[in-house]
């Protein structure tokens, strides 16, 4: 079997480069034919190796075999005419854009070089002893609004800031809670502990709850999956 | 002499004092070797009326500019910049704002670049306030917006904040 | 010299890049004056291979620290920087550098397949910005690059990016 090292592509035009450099191909005179088998055997070897091959991928196969086609059919020359002017390269477009791109990736291996970011640090900030709070004024409320709009705009939607629950219900306190509870009703329902609370709560009191267990100040009991809980207060 | 020229950096860098601690880590060398490179990089800087200069607080040093070229740089910062806060401290206040109370993590998660320089500086303006910390393993600090944020907003109080339903 | 250092102590305390105008205006000399202080002041960084740096961009100077030391500055602030940026990222890059402003459907166009993840990563880093809109039907956003491309890229200008004809 042939065996074809894969590596990432950043697209077909991509893939396209690494076959005409590793082929030593003279880009203004691609051999389509060849071009296009090997082409396919790299898709091929990213479909067995389950890799997700992008649409843009398919489509320049595509191309690549409409170019093909038109170059074995026989040109019809009409009688007479010496060729050329109106008769284009069927490769011409696609040769065009790869030398396009390949300036693009040309510089960006320049840019790579030169990148100094995570390197050179600049600070941000004045040095606090010259900013001057009384300018602060010239923002107003809606700034603030538009500014964080363009932050949620460019931001990954899946970034939600957590809503802290501020040391509102402890571990702690709910520890605290259940003994005093239990010395008034040894034997309680979990559900009628967290009973019309806060989601939050109801799982901190589950926290405490396991605490409990652990400390042996209590023996907890279900019956049946997702049904109550009943606490035993453990006497000492 | 080579690491003095380092600390040089870090603490051009930090811009807010490094405790001496963390750079006789960073720097593998004594807490003494520290204090000698702060006080060879003094020397030198003040010898030569250097625009910058280093001085130590408490346990930490910091960079700061030369006071005797302190009108000159009134003048050039009150022609160059931009008034008020930067991009960057308005972008981290508006999170804030919206998201109080908040963890440094979770704001950088938002923006998706670093904000410790800009929550110094909105601490500096009272802009926000450590609130409290998370009651989770960590403990980050929560940040919340402060009663002078209202009042340089011009608002009642929170729930004045322009409503951000009609956009997203 | 003097003025050396009072334009090393105005770039310490703006913390962002001072046109060289307002030096020129604040220091009372002319502008080639300023590019000179400039150089020297380069020249005695570089050679001596101080902590800080100064760099050119568009018309303004900028303090900035010597990349040598990134690694020591990184540990000592706690920066967890992810360095690199991906190939994808770099060539979405050059692209709007060459061709702004430009949209993402013709950035595409260019390279042959998509790059939504590569500007999200250039828009979180600050490296290019939206700037404006089509005015067209769609009304497709328009990215440049920012004045932090110029700052990490270390060009002095977007004049001074590499032509791009000469490059095969």
């Amino acid at each position: 079997m042939y065996n074809v090292k894969i590596e990432t592509f950043e697209g077909p035009f991509d893939l396209l480069f690494h076959l005409i450099e590793k082929n030593e191909i003279d880009i203004k005179d691609i051999p389509i034919a060849s071009v296009f088998e090997q082409y396919m055997e790299y898709l091929n070897a990213m479909q067995e190796m389950d890799l997700d091959i992008a649409t843009e991928f398919i489509l320049m196969a595509a191309t690549l075999l409409e170019i093909k086609s038109s170059m074995l059919l026989p040109k019809a020359q009409p009688e007479g005419k010496q060729l050329e002017l109106d008769d284009v390269d069927p490769r011409e477009i696609l040769v065009e854009r790869l030398i396009e791109y390949k300036k693009y990736k040309v510089i960006a291996n320049k840019l790579k070089t030169s990148n100094v970011y995570g390197l050179r640090f600049f600070k941000e900030e004045p040095e606090i002893k010259y900013i001057d709070k009384s300018l602060l004024l010239n923002y107003s409320a809606d700034d603030l609004k538009k500014a964080y709009i363009k932050i949620l705009k460019r931001s990954n939607s899946d970034v939600i800031p957590i809503k802290y629950a501020k040391d509102q219900f402890t571990v702690e306190d709910k520890i605290k809670e259940f003994l005093k509870n239990l010395i008034v009703t040894p034997i309680m329902k979990f559900s009628d502990f967290v009973f019309n609370r806060h989601k939050v709560e109801k799982v901190v009191s589950f926290m405490a709850l396991l605490e409990l267990i652990k400390l042996n100040k209590v023996v907890a009991e279900q019956k049946k999956i997702f049904g109550d809980i009943i606490i035993k207060k453990l006497k000492r | 002499m080579d690491i003095d020229y380092i600390i040089e950096s870090i603490l051009f860098a930090a811009g807010r004092p490094v405790k001496i601690n963390t750079l006789s880590n960073v720097l593998n060398v004594s807490a003494d070797d520290v204090k000698e490179s702060f006080y060879r990089l003094k020397d030198s800087y003040v010898s030569n009326n250097r625009g910058i200069d280093v001085v130590m607080i408490d346990d930490s040093l910091a960079m700061c500019s030369n006071e005797k070229y302190a009108e000159y740089i009134k003048k050039a910062l009150g022609l160059d910049i931009k008034q008020g806060l930067s991009q960057a401290a308005l972008e981290v206040l508006s999170i804030i704002a919206y998201n109080q109370p908040i963890t440094r993590i979770d704001i950088e998660k938002i923006r998706g670049v670093k904000c410790e320089k800009a929550i110094n500086t909105l601490l500096e303006f009272n802009l926000i306030k450590e609130n409290g910390r998370v009651n989770a393993p960590g403990r980050a600090i929560l940040y919340s917006t402060t009663d002078d944020f209202l009042k340089y907003f011009n608002l009642p109080s929170l729930k004045d904040l322009p409503p951000l339903d009609d956009v997203i």
